[in-house]
């Protein structure tokens, strides 16, 4: 049984495996770039190695310095978090060549995942639903008129060769169809030299609906219901919730057993999410398979009520599974918003610095994933997220009202943090409705613009404090030789200094 | 005494008429405001007016008379106005808007330093490009102008706000 | 419906209730004390009204100030918190008569609860079971003989006129009857010139399981399964749980139905809480109940998945209650601890001062309901709790683990607190087996002693940091003149001084 | 330069032997440690040892020279030794273990005082009752004593350690 688990990473995540670790009596071992010294995984940990300077590549990438600290410190597996080295298929098999258990899925589940071609024709070979869509180029009209009524409207035609959007037709009326396969092809031809084309099923309002699985090394997979991750901004997540709002319980259990079925013909094990693109009518088709946890895992832990990471490591020690699909139920409603150190304002530009002063939000259907604490500066180096606010409430509609009393309550100056844009997502007709897809930051973006709460009464508030800070400042320092009228911090400098040269 | 005080784009004279303990009343632009104000943490304040509570945090900005405030939702840039301030204001004014000094607003790693010292720029190229938390951000020049200096080379470390080209 | 809600309380409970309150969308009005000008509630209500001097009998017990603030304010309805008022069914009354919702039960099911004699005698007649013992003083012996004998084996003898252990006796044995009661007689004679008696079933091994109930305004009470809180300190509740380690369901059944019956006893509407003692064979007696809001209701919102408080809102709203006992479960463990202002270290003197620094438990599992935050000068007027702890696992052995793991995490300085004490409870085998009665602390005294857990090198890192923090000290303020040298602080302080100056 | 340093009852001599940004070579009583120690919040320093994560918390006690301080659950009392603490421990030392002032060891409210100055007391009798957080606590004597000085009255508020009562 593992002992001692080295977490691969930083920030919140190697935060939050080693929570787990901790309340099932494994040692933990953090391993830290130079920008990381006063991280809080180094402090959380039992034991913390430094592993190189602040870039990635030269630290939280660097396989041998991590195998180095897992044998220095007698850690007998390695947790990749999300990230860095989870799906890297090498670091696997490199763990596995030097003896220490790798919480993840096998190089072979890596790998064929990894590769989009091989990923697609191992889905089709399992019969789990693709984007239909042409896998060779197709070089001649009549193939291609035949494969588009194969298909259905609409399709997306695109050139073999191309890129920049050149030789793309959207075809959605049968009649278009002969003249838009020619012309993309007349048009492919110009640009690029080469007439072939590939022809894809166009799914117009697409939702991005994800399922999370557990394989064991015994053969058994379980799925733990969906994901509803279609917000997003530049293909980030920015709002995660589950049960989706627009998911039926006949096609949540069909998702679910495709999701189980592409888990098993990787002969998967461990913790890993099977990605769906789905449309309005709730066809779905497989679009990629993450071979690690999720960063809004959180929101299955909480509706279904597992510990996904001390399931992983239950997996990794060749635990079989505690339970059966039957037993696995959704309770309640679930939502995750991602909190970046970064200005919404103005363009989402990042946010690196000092953390001035925090203020977490607390009680009721709260769960709260950070790492960053007063003081702490964010480096530059990583990624900008701050931590996770995950909510719970029985209904979709509580959750919501939660998400935005939580996010009232969460305070964090000194960087600029996506919380005030958060709030505005929350307030969108289309989310509180339910009816979005992964269109819905662009299809909003007037009502996600920034807007003055702020009364003319509160900005004078505002100038009031500003200005009151301003004169205690002043009043504190004037006149600078009367020390005994400073007020407490100057007083314990004095004081400090008197102490200190008797 | 009165002052005057910036907030944002707006000019308002600020004067503090009273105060015991945590009891003030303040005057601004005229209308009076009898508040109770505490620090409850540091640069974190509470406010009660007409018994409604007010919650605003103050972040010092480069001069101890320039703060970034913090309402629930909103964000106000907020200057306390002297001599020195008008001073610096009116000179700007003079300059006109022309920026240049092309600087990083935030902390990051210089990637690329695509012109030198001399360089005659075109409006919307870009001269710097500054990589922070896995995100590029190309700087350019607004309108055709020449490189007098680079203060940067690629690799380095840039602080907040830190001049990295001067043109003119 | 209601749309203001003034809280008449302070601390944890007081953002507590306000937390719901946001969440329904309804405007909250704080009342403050002299004390509590920068307390967390006042800062987070809408609105807030100082109501008098730091001790209570000034603010928080004035009723005239309480309701002038609500009909100032525009609040339609008081929630009284628990402690306070809570209880008090003048209060209640007064509310009526003013035109203010009184988010509590009636003045009727106040007084009928508040008075044990009465309460005593309410329960019989509902046919809820009560501790078995006499209503009315015996004077002769044949007729104490005879009740012991219809009472049964073991129970305790108390002196009428008595207190301070005088005239007590516990019998056990039938041989020892006569004897007892010629002794407990004498002896209360000889203290109280006044022989008669009080005769009462002695519980032994006594468990207190408390069962929550809801009850609305139409007649429908509910109950949501109990609490165990037998770990108690001088009759204070230290650790709670849900479900009860020694609870069966069918004896849960039987327990609820009597809790229910309770309530409808006395008409009850809102959120009321049914103390019973219970012995080692699961005989359950009642022992009061308690009109309000319960410190531990968390356990029983995480459990079975109810914001309490909003049902409390709803009641008062007069709308029926939204589920039927059938609906309501229990699902996983939820344990409770109760962080407060003293030292378990030396007696549990009470120790209130400035938090220095706090750092809340996060993650998967914990609810944190505070109100404390860094700067905080907790005031000596009150209750000294800072804070609750709640965590949920899907087991009570996982939910210990869980709670560990919190307070781990979970550091404060400046004041003293309990969260040593409360990691000691939770490694004493009685606890972990969940074998344990309201005795427990006593029983347990010896592993309830601090302990050393720090090694000898752990004392030396202790020592090395304070030295490492006076050198660092005694160089940024030696020599004094060159501020240029002094750490960031005092960096600041020079340059402050030199912009303010200028 | 080598300190004598207290950490509860045991008496150390500690020296910084070298330092290097956060990592520094100590000794304690010839023991040589290399650690690698950080302040990651206020008060709060993370130290590495081994390789292993140590979490140390620092409160200031009254003077700039004492500290309590929280490791993950013990506290230690360690105070920096130097002629002039040696001198208050020779004194102290001196006078015996003999307390002469009643102090409260937390902030409260007097809620009676039971001698006036000139009082004879006997051992165990209780002089002062401070109530804090709803709870009572009763300062008595050791030993049959006389009451010198009466500082506080009832209804009083006293700070921690605010001497209340001198004896002789």
């Amino acid at each position: 049984m593992i002992k001692k688990v080295l977490v691969a990473n930083r920030g919140e995540i190697a935060v939050r495996v080693m929570r787990s670790c901790r309340e099932m009596g494994i040692e933990t071992v953090a391993v830290y770039s130079e920008a990381d010294r006063k991280a809080m995984h180094v402090r959380y940990a039992d034991d913390a190695y430094a592993i190189g300077p602040a870039p990635s590549s030269e630290s939280y990438l660097r396989m041998d310095k991590i195998i180095a600290a897992a044998k220095a410190s007698g850690a007998d597996a390695i947790h990749p978090g999300y990230g860095f080295l989870s799906e890297n298929a090498t670091f696997s098999q490199l763990c596995e060549k030097e003896g220490i258990i790798f919480i993840g899925p096998s190089p072979h589940a890596i790998n064929t995942m990894g590769d989009k071609i091989t990923a697609r024709k191992t889905m089709i070979a399992a019969g789990v639903p693709v984007v239909p869509g042409t896998t060779e180029p197709i070089s001649d009209l009549k193939t291609a008129v035949k494969v588009i009524k194969e298909i259905g409207l609409p399709v997306m035609i695109k050139a073999s060769a191309g890129g920049g959007g050149k030789g793309m037709r959207l075809v959605k009326r049968e009649e278009d169809i002969l003249d838009s396969v020619s012309a993309a092809r007349s048009e492919a031809k110009a640009a690029f030299g080469d007439d072939a084309v590939y022809i894809e099923k166009y799914i117009s309002s697409p939702h991005h609906i994800e399922f999370q699985v557990l394989g064991d090394k015994h053969g058994h997979v379980v799925h733990l219901f969906e994901r509803e991750c279609s917000v997003q901004r530049r293909h980030q997540k920015v709002v995660e919730e589950t049960p989706s709002p627009i998911m039926t319980q006949e096609v949540r259990m069909k998702m679910g057993e495709a999701a189980v079925a592409a888990a098993k013909a990787v002969n998967y094990h461990g913790a890993g999410t099977i990605e769906f693109i789905v449309d309005d009518n709730l066809n779905y088709y497989f679009l990629e398979m993450n071979t690690r946890l999720q960063v809004e895992h959180p929101i299955t832990e909480r509706v279904v009520g597992v510990d996904l990471v001390k399931q992983q490591i239950n997996i990794a020690n060749g635990l079989p599974l505690a339970f059966k699909q039957e037993d696995l139920r959704q309770n309640g409603h679930a939502i995750e918003v991602r909190i970046y150190a970064e200005d919404p304002d103005n363009n989402f530009m990042p946010s690196p610095g000092v953390i001035k002063h925090i203020t977490e939000p607390l009680g009721l259907g709260v769960r709260h994933d950070g790492y960053a604490y007063e003081g702490y500066e964010i480096p530059m180096y990583y990624d900008p997220m701050i931590s996770k606010l995950i909510v719970w409430a029985e209904t979709r509609e509580e959750a919501i009202a939660r998400m935005k009393r939580a996010l009232f309550a969460y305070k964090i100056t000194g960087v600029k943090t996506s919380i005030p844009y958060l709030h505005r997502i929350l307030e969108v007709p289309a989310f509180i409705e339910g009816r979005y897809n992964t269109h819905f930051i662009e299809e909003n973006s007037e009502l996600l613009k920034p807007r003055a709460n702020c009364t003319a009464r509160c900005v004078d508030v505002a100038a009031m404090t500003a200005f009151v800070d301003y004169i205690t400042k002043l009043e504190k320092i004037q006149p600078p030789v009367r020390t005994h009228e400073l007020g407490s911090n100057w007083k314990d400098f004095g004081r400090k200094r008197s102490i200190l040269r008797m | 005494m009165s002052y005057e005080i910036k907030i944002n784009d707006r000019l308002a004279e600020i004067e503090i008429l009273s105060r015991e303990g945590t009891k003030m009343q303040i005057a601004i632009d005229k209308k009076i405001y009898d508040i109770d104000i505490a620090e409850v943490e540091r640069g974190v304040y509470s406010i009660l007016l007409d018994n409604r509570s007010f919650n605003v945090e103050l972040v010092e900005g480069k001069t101890a008379k320039s703060y970034t405030v913090n309402t629930l939702y909103d964000t106000f840039d907020v200057e306390i106005v002297d001599a020195e301030s008008k001073y610096l204001m009116n000179r700007k004014k003079d300059d006109g808007e022309d920026e240049n000094v092309i600087a990083s607003p935030m902390p990051g790693k210089v990637v690329k330093v695509l012109v030198k010292e001399g360089d005659s720029v075109k409006a919307g190229q870009t001269v710097v490009v500054v990589s922070a938390m896995k995100m590029e951000s190309e700087y350019k020049v607004k309108q055709d102008r020449v490189v007098k200096r680079v203060l940067v080379k690629e690799g380095d470390t840039v602080n907040g706000d830190q001049p990295m080209v001067i043109i003119e």
